[in-house]
């Protein structure tokens, strides 16, 4: 176990490592200069400039350049942010929280509700009930986020005004409030987009899981705990679901990238202030620093991420427990 | 005589915003005012400001000495008001003006205003290294001395009708105590300018990029207490949510609604609209150097008639009835209808695309290969046309244009790019062509640095496109140096003719802003050029408050957790 | 003789294929007596494991129990049944033991749970009064050390172990009747041996039913004290064990026989009965096992034999019980070569 | 007498020699839902392909900027129209040209490098192989619209066939693990052992034997593929990082609307229709064909 966790962390730490290298390509092999935006900004002031230059070493040798750059990064440096005028890390340390908030709900309720449709599905196959849940399920899974994110932001702060238009909390008001009522205000904008991002994963997990799911059925296990006389939601909620578990954890780690993505669209269309919005917004800024923060940040989250489902798996699944 | 010019403003107010409906009681202080901004202010500066928001924050927190009146006069002193200096006194020669500050004005920080501060708001202004584009516009003054600690003198170089305007409009009084440590070229992304300290009848408190800037009352204010306890500017991510927030009364004041926006707000019986004449007007301008060799002319736009002939293939009044509906006129050129100088009735170059395309094919231009775009001698009549990401509705009506541009077989590609980039091409006339909005002040004589050679060369001038035309030059100076009204605006109506014809720009819009708000506020007069000018008047009836109204100012808590943002 | 405990009527279950209507059971009867132990016997695809399956009605669609077969236990009719009454005879009056024991385990559950399960669905015990119960009866299958093993997974188990869990599992409600389907086939030679005589001994000690079912005649023989012979979804004979070991009358039956290892016999190759199962979408009319036959004639094709009485409780679906002599004169079967129809 | 050979062909159901793909596309016909998806995805493609014979006007033409701006959707502009007066279903016909274009062509470039890259690991194997793949590794875990972000930022006006390269260039490395699995289990196959025993070369081998069998993951990965690039295309395009002006693509009718959702509903709501229904289809095709192959193994 520990053996394994050690190679997994190394291979974590190579990926990022490659992910550095490639955003670092990114920046060089860019026609013209992608920094040029800053150091045209009228609002950068001279030290914010030198600052850029030390982090990239821009007039330097390109070799010597790189390892400068990897070494700021090792370090946690991800350059100076200029549309914030802050360092991007703190930038996107102070957005970071409010993505995870979104995402982890996200994450729990899309997982929870897919297994339930699932569950629902498998219980009833081959029925209309069935029928019509897949179809909605592939409807949804074949959303574009943004289009979603739109649609529901035009129903339910437009056409039925439930929920406030945008941001984490009531921007003008929020600070003046109590305890009780800031934290009503935070629901009450958390809760829309949220929702959206649920919804927009949770097809995937209730396909995957439905397949799981099926997958398990015919098994012999399946037939013995029939022959106990177990009844089928017995079998399904005890038997099936536990070994259909087992594939949904890899799902969790092979989600991680997906519903990244869905939170950048969310963010930016519900004004969210997480590193989705920070990122989105950086690219009409031409924040070239930001957004390539938020690329290795996101290739870290999904790293992470994949590397915990793993540990999971390996948790969950008694035969790898062991080793 | 400030006190008497006062207590006349007032009646004036009561007069055409309140009707005496309201009771006196109702007039208490308080209430908070929550505007709806379309992006964060650049920044709070003055010198160096370049947005709109911006101004409407400077303007509450920073005084100048004298504010120029709702007639928007600029010649002499008529109709200014004192602010900071309590009252003025001429020169013999009329080459000086001394202005004597009010003894009682002190700063946000407890620091009373000297005059001191005012020669270095002069000095620091016109430091070349600080790189703000009013010294071009304050030429006429040759510095500032101090005799006394409560007399700042404004020596100029020669005597204009607009001296005064010169001296007090463009520069707000800046703290020299606060300033002084940083040098000229730092004062961007200084600290100082996040958190300005003026003397202003607000107070600044606190701003969270991307969501609110909040200015408090200053109690202890030498013109007195304003009337409203806080002003918020709640900063909306786009322009959707900026009108869903107004709509749903998260906001009280909205400016520059667009036209589809009018019918939205007349289904809500709470809200109000108002029209006020803007200042502002919009165009497509050329830049008239090779962005690569600034010697040369621009290889398309070096050519006058094909200039004229780009204008000639626009329909203006079509393209400014498609994106303002009645909400805006077509621009008569680099002017605006409401100064007193500028004839309604100039001579326009006409839209006629079946002339324009002759031009084109006079001119060498011919679509040889059946594209649909002209070349000559194998380049093809193609530029690109950038445009800030920030304003939707400048997009739109760079799209607008790139179509009707293509009728005549020209190919423009629409470059969306963030406001302080533009600015910076701009600025070192690194573009093709660009959309642009000028939000003139009272005086027509910016235009001597929008468009004029003074600000052709220098990368502090605002003459962006590079035209330079002596006729139109004279024909301005005139302008500016004449004393009779008539003789004034038969100049300007020469320097316009002059520049309307040689096409520097397509002239696009003149908009007639309209203002939203709601019904429990009470506005004052809006002022042309800044419809904020008197947001220190404006007043929430107290039967009329709302619990917002009533949080007391500046005790937001912890705002440093909420917005995730840290406040040194 | 009293009722016997399972009697089985003209079973006939069919699968609803892509492929067409698959017989894979079609018109099985025999009887179980109480405490007898009954072997069914046949290649692979007999419908023997079907017939297994249909008993506890855990056929899956598109498996179908055809109306009009009967399976009548302990005096109820098994084929209609409600669902909870058939749920209520699994695993309590009938349980079954599985060919594969890795399989059949749930390989995320403790196996003492998975024992124990039985108990808390069939006696309503507690939790804990269900693991002991467990507990016991994995110590009564042999398994040392039975609190430990039963606090392990199935994988950490050897398959012997395994198999013996499985058999604790289908023992636990002391049911009246076991299937248990091949339960030795996966194993090594030497556990096959000590499970065998672990079930013989346990059903003493209970007293139950069981119905073994293999292609082994050798596991039959040591076992069982009745044989039934299944060939292409019917029953082609059917004796008492030592009878048909003696006087095997069906050809496929001696076909089975032949193609025994005999121990001590040095035989390089076994004889295999040459040819395949037909296709259960298309059993052939007439006698199913005709091509294969080395006695069969025309009557064989025209007419589909019933099953004789060859002798006291001996049955036999052979034509050869009317016109014996044949049986001496034998000839190649008229085997058809693969893919020469297709040609 | 050929036309009698033909007959029997089609007779027989069950003909020998039949190519998995054939067989896999009979059997996505015996579905229904398949048979509906692939009816309206031929829809979609011939309303793509016929855009200039079916769109009732010109897609970029501004026909009148006052009088038919911002239509709410009428029997003349069934979608409305947009800010500039453009027609927005025909925007969304000329979208569905551009949009099933891009995601065609980007799925070409990623199936072209996939393949490449997967079979090189798989057959070259050892050290080769593991560098490979970790290198995979770190590209499947940067997401890929944040790679496009990264990248579409740093090229600002891209062209579209740049942007074509772009998104193929990102999307090939799922696949490539699929191809990579697959040719590592047939390389030991007995007819590949028997190829190299008759002295193929690698290449021969590659290209003769081993590609054949690959032709089931890859059509799957392709459809499911275009699918993926459409979704990226509109998320870019609505981003404004993607299909500039004024042209249209399904992402991009909606950005030209995202200002106003509110009040311009319809020019969000009939693209994303279209998406949707793409996408659906797409991935009803892709998940039928990967079922109809794993049923024959």
């Amino acid at each position: 176990m520990l053996r394994y966790l050690g190679g997994r962390l190394v291979q974590a730490v190579v990926i990022v490592a490659i992910v550095a290298t490639i955003t670092f390509a990114l920046i060089h092999l860019a026609p013209g200069d992608p920094f040029s935006a800053v150091m045209d900004n009228p609002n950068v002031n001279e030290r914010v400039r030198a600052t850029l230059r030390a982090q990239y070493g821009l007039d330097r040798p390109l070799p010597e350049q790189f390892v400068r750059y990897v070494g700021q990064l090792a370090r946690g440096e991800l350059g100076w942010s200029f549309s914030h005028d802050r360092p991007v890390r703190e930038v996107l340390a102070s957005a970071l929280p409010n993505t995870l908030l979104l995402m982890a709900i996200a994450l729990a309720g899309s997982f929870a509700l897919g297994i339930l449709i699932a569950l629902v599905q498998v219980a009833r196959r081959g029925s209309a009930t069935d029928h019509a849940l897949s179809a909605i399920s592939l409807f949804f899974f074949s959303m574009p986020d943004f289009w979603l994110a739109i649609l529901s932001l035009l129903a339910f702060t437009y056409w039925l005004p439930l929920f406030p238009v945008g941001g984490a909390v009531d921007p003008v008001m929020h600070d003046y409030m109590g305890f009780g009522a800031r934290i009503a205000d935070r629901l009450r904008h958390l809760l829309l987009p949220a929702l959206t991002l649920t919804v927009l994963a949770a097809p995937g997990v209730a396909r995957y899981q439905r397949a799981a799911l099926l997958d398990v059925l015919p098994a012999d296990y399946i037939r013995t705990a029939r022959l106990k006389g177990l009844t089928e939601r017995e079998i399904l909620r005890r038997h099936a679901l536990r070994n259909a578990l087992l594939p949904i954890i890899s799902l969790l780690g092979l989600s991680f990238p997906a519903l990244l993505t869905g939170a950048f669209f969310i963010e930016k269309i519900f004004a969210w202030p997480g590193m989705g919005l920070a990122v989105v917004n950086a690219i009409g800024t031409r924040d070239y620093p930001l957004v390539v923060g938020g690329v290795i940040l996101g290739s870290i989250m999904v790293t992470v991420g994949s590397l915990l489902a793993d540990l999971l798996y390996a948790w969950a699944d008694p035969r790898l427990r062991a080793r | 005589m400030a006190a008497l010019n006062r207590a006349r403003l007032l009646c004036a107010l009561l007069l055409c915003a309140c009707v005496g409906t309201e009771s006196q009681s109702g007039k208490s202080t308080g209430g908070t005012l929550v505007i709806a901004a379309g992006g964060d202010p650049d920044i709070l500066v003055p010198a160096l400001l370049s947005s709109v928001q911006a101004a409407e924050i400077v303007d509450q927190v920073y005084d100048r000495l004298a504010n120029i009146g709702d007639s928007l006069n600029i010649l002499n002193d008529a109709g200014f008001r004192p602010r900071l200096a309590d009252h003025w006194t001429w020169s013999q020669d009329s080459l000086s003006i001394a202005f004597h500050i009010d003894p009682l004005a002190k700063w946000h920080d407890g620091t009373p205003v000297r005059s001191n501060d005012v020669r270095f708001t002069f000095q620091s202004t016109t430091d070349s290294t600080l790189g703000s584009g009013i010294p071009a516009l304050i030429a006429n003054i040759d510095s500032v001395a101090t005799p006394d600690s409560a007399t700042a003198v404004f020596w100029f170089h020669t005597r204009t009708p607009q001296q005064f305007y010169d001296a007090t409009f463009q520069m707000p009084i800046i703290p020299e105590h606060i300033w002084k440590g940083v040098p000229p070229s730092a004062w961007r992304g200084s600290e100082q300018a996040k958190h300005p300290i003026g003397s202003g009848q607000f107070r600044f408190v606190r701003w969270i990029p991307g969501a609110v800037v909040e200015l408090a009352a200053d109690t202890a204010n030498y013109r007195g207490a304003p009337k409203l306890s806080r002003v918020i500017w709640s900063i909306a991510p786009d322009f959707n949510t900026a009108v869903t927030r107004f709509l749903s009364g998260e906001t009280d004041f909205f400016e520059a609604l667009r036209p589809e926006n009018l019918p939205e707000v007349a289904k809500h019986p709470e809200l109000r609209l108002k029209p006020y004449r803007g200042l502002a007007y919009s165009f497509a301008q050329f830049n008239l150097r090779d962005p690569a060799n600034h010697a040369r002319p621009h290889p398309i736009f070096g050519n006058r008639e094909l200039r004229r002939a780009l204008t000639m293939a626009t329909d203006r009044a079509n393209l400014v009835r498609s994106l303002y509906d009645s909400l805006a006129n077509p621009a008569l050129g680099p002017t605006v209808r409401a100064y007193p100088t500028t004839d309604p009735n100039l001579a326009q170059i006409p839209f006629d695309l079946a002339r324009a395309r002759q031009i084109l094919d006079s001119l060498g231009w011919r679509d040889a290969n059946g594209d649909g775009i002209r070349e000559r001698k194998g380049r093809p009549l193609q530029f690109s046309l950038a445009v800030p990401n920030t304003s939707k509705q400048r997009v739109q009506l760079a799209v607008l244009l790139q179509e009707q541009l293509r009728q005549a077989g020209v190919k423009v590609d629409v470059e969306q790019l963030d406001f302080p980039v533009l600015m910076e091409r701009e600025r070192k006339r690194a573009f093709d062509a660009a959309i642009g909005v000028w939000s003139t002040q009272p005086s027509p004589g910016s235009i001597r640095g929008t468009w004029g050679t003074a600000g052709s060369r220098a990368s502090s001038g605002s003459n962006y496109s590079s035209y330079e035309n002596p006729v139109f030059d004279a024909n301005v100076d005139s302008a500016l140096a004449s004393f009779n009204p008539a003789a004034r605006k038969a100049y300007f109506t020469k320097a316009y003719d002059t520049i309307i014809q040689d096409a520097p720009a397509i002239w696009l819009a003149e908009p007639l802003p309209t203002v939203g708000y709601h019904s429990r506020l009470q506005l004052a007069p809006l002022r042309s050029d800044a419809w904020w000018a008197h947001i220190a008047d404006w007043w929430i009836p107290s039967d009329k408050r709302i619990p917002r109204d009533n949080a007391p100012a500046g005790t937001a808590t912890a705002p440093a957790e909420s917005a995730g943002r840290k406040t040194p | 003789m009293t009722a016997p405990l399972l009697s089985i009527h003209d079973l006939r279950t069919w699968f609803y294929t892509e492929g067409g209507v698959a017989r894979a059971v079609d018109g099985v009867s025999f009887d179980i007596g109480a405490g007898e132990t009954v072997g069914i016997v046949g290649e692979s695809g007999c419908g023997k494991s079907v017939t297994a399956l249909s008993i506890l009605r855990l056929i899956q669609p598109p498996g179908r129990i055809e109306t009009g077969s009967r399976i009548e236990f302990e005096g109820r009719e098994i084929v209609t049944l409600g669902d909870e009454e058939i749920r209520d005879i699994r695993g309590n009056r009938i349980s079954m033991i599985f060919q594969e024991p890795m399989s059949a385990l749930n390989p995320v559950f403790r196996v003492g749970d998975q024992v124990a399960e039985v108990a808390r669905v069939h006696a309503g015990m507690s939790k804990k009064e269900a693991w002991d119960r467990a507990v016991e009866m994995l110590a009564l299958t042999g398994i040392p050390d039975a609190e430990t093993r039963a606090r392990q997974y199935p994988h950490q188990l050897s398959g012997g172990m395994r198999q013996r869990v499985l058999i604790a599992m289908a023992l636990m409600m002391k049911p009246a009747l076991v299937i248990a389907d091949e339960p030795t086939t996966a194993l090594d030679v030497t556990i096959q041996a000590q499970i065998l005589d672990l079930l013989v001994d346990l059903q003493k000690k209970i007293g139950t039913s069981i119905l073994m079912i293999t292609h082994d005649l050798g596991v039959i023989a040591e076992t069982t004290s009745r044989v039934i012979v299944m060939y292409a979804g019917e029953v082609v004979e059917q004796a008492d064990v030592d009878e048909l070991f003696a006087k095997p009358h069906h050809p496929y039956t001696e076909g089975l026989m032949h193609s025994m290892p005999h121990i001590g016999h040095d035989q390089e190759r076994l004889n295999v009965i040459p040819g395949t199962v037909p296709s259960p979408t298309d059993w052939p009319h007439g006698c199913r096992f005709r091509d294969r036959c080395p006695y069969s004639w025309e009557l064989c094709e025209r007419e589909h034999p019933p099953l004789y009485e060859v002798g006291g409780a001996h049955v036999s679906r052979c034509h050869l019980a009317i016109e014996p002599e044949r049986r001496n004169h034998p000839h190649p079967p008229l085997v058809v070569q693969e893919g020469v129809a297709a040609a | 007498m050929p036309g009698q050979t033909q007959d029997f062909a089609l007779a027989n159901p069950a003909r020998p020699r039949e190519s998995p793909l054939a067989l896999a596309v009979r059997r996505l016909l015996r579905g229904r839902s398949s048979r509906v998806a692939i009816i309206v995805l031929g829809l979609i493609v011939l309303i793509g392909l016929l855009a200039p014979f079916i769109a009732p006007y010109d897609p970029s033409a501004q026909p009148d900027i006052v009088a038919l701006k911002d239509l709410a959707p009428s029997l003349a502009h069934p979608f409305g129209t947009d800010p500039y007066s453009r027609d927005v279903l025909s925007r969304v016909i000329y979208g569905a040209r551009l949009s099933l274009l891009i995601g065609v062509l980007a799925t070409i470039v990623s199936l072209t490098l996939g393949v490449a890259y997967g079979a090189i690991a798989g057959y070259a194997g050892g050290w080769v192989d593991a560098v490979m793949m970790r290198l995979l590794d770190a590209f499947l875990s940067i997401p890929r619209l944040l790679l496009l972000i990264g990248v579409l930022v740093a090229w600002p006006r891209l062209s579209i066939g740049a942007l074509v390269l772009f998104l193929g260039f990102t999307g090939w490395f799922g696949l490539s693990r699929i191809v990579r699995g697959q040719v590592l289990a047939l390389k030991h196959a007995e007819f590949v052992m028997a190829a190299r025993a008759l002295g193929a070369s690698r290449r021969r081998i590659l290209l003769r034997h081993l590609l054949p069998n690959l032709v089931s993951p890859i059509v799957v990965a392709a459809t499911l593929g275009v699918a993926h690039v459409i979704v990226l295309e509109a998320g870019l395009s609505y981003l404004g990082i993607g299909v500039p002006q004024p042209q249209a693509s399904w992402g991009n009718i909606i950005q030209d609307g995202a200002d106003q959702v509110a009040t311009l509903w319809w020019m969000s709501l009939f693209p994303g229709l279209f998406m949707v229904l793409t996408v659906m289809t797409l991935n009803i095709l892709g998940e039928a064909l990967r079922d109809a192959y794993e049923r024959r193994s």
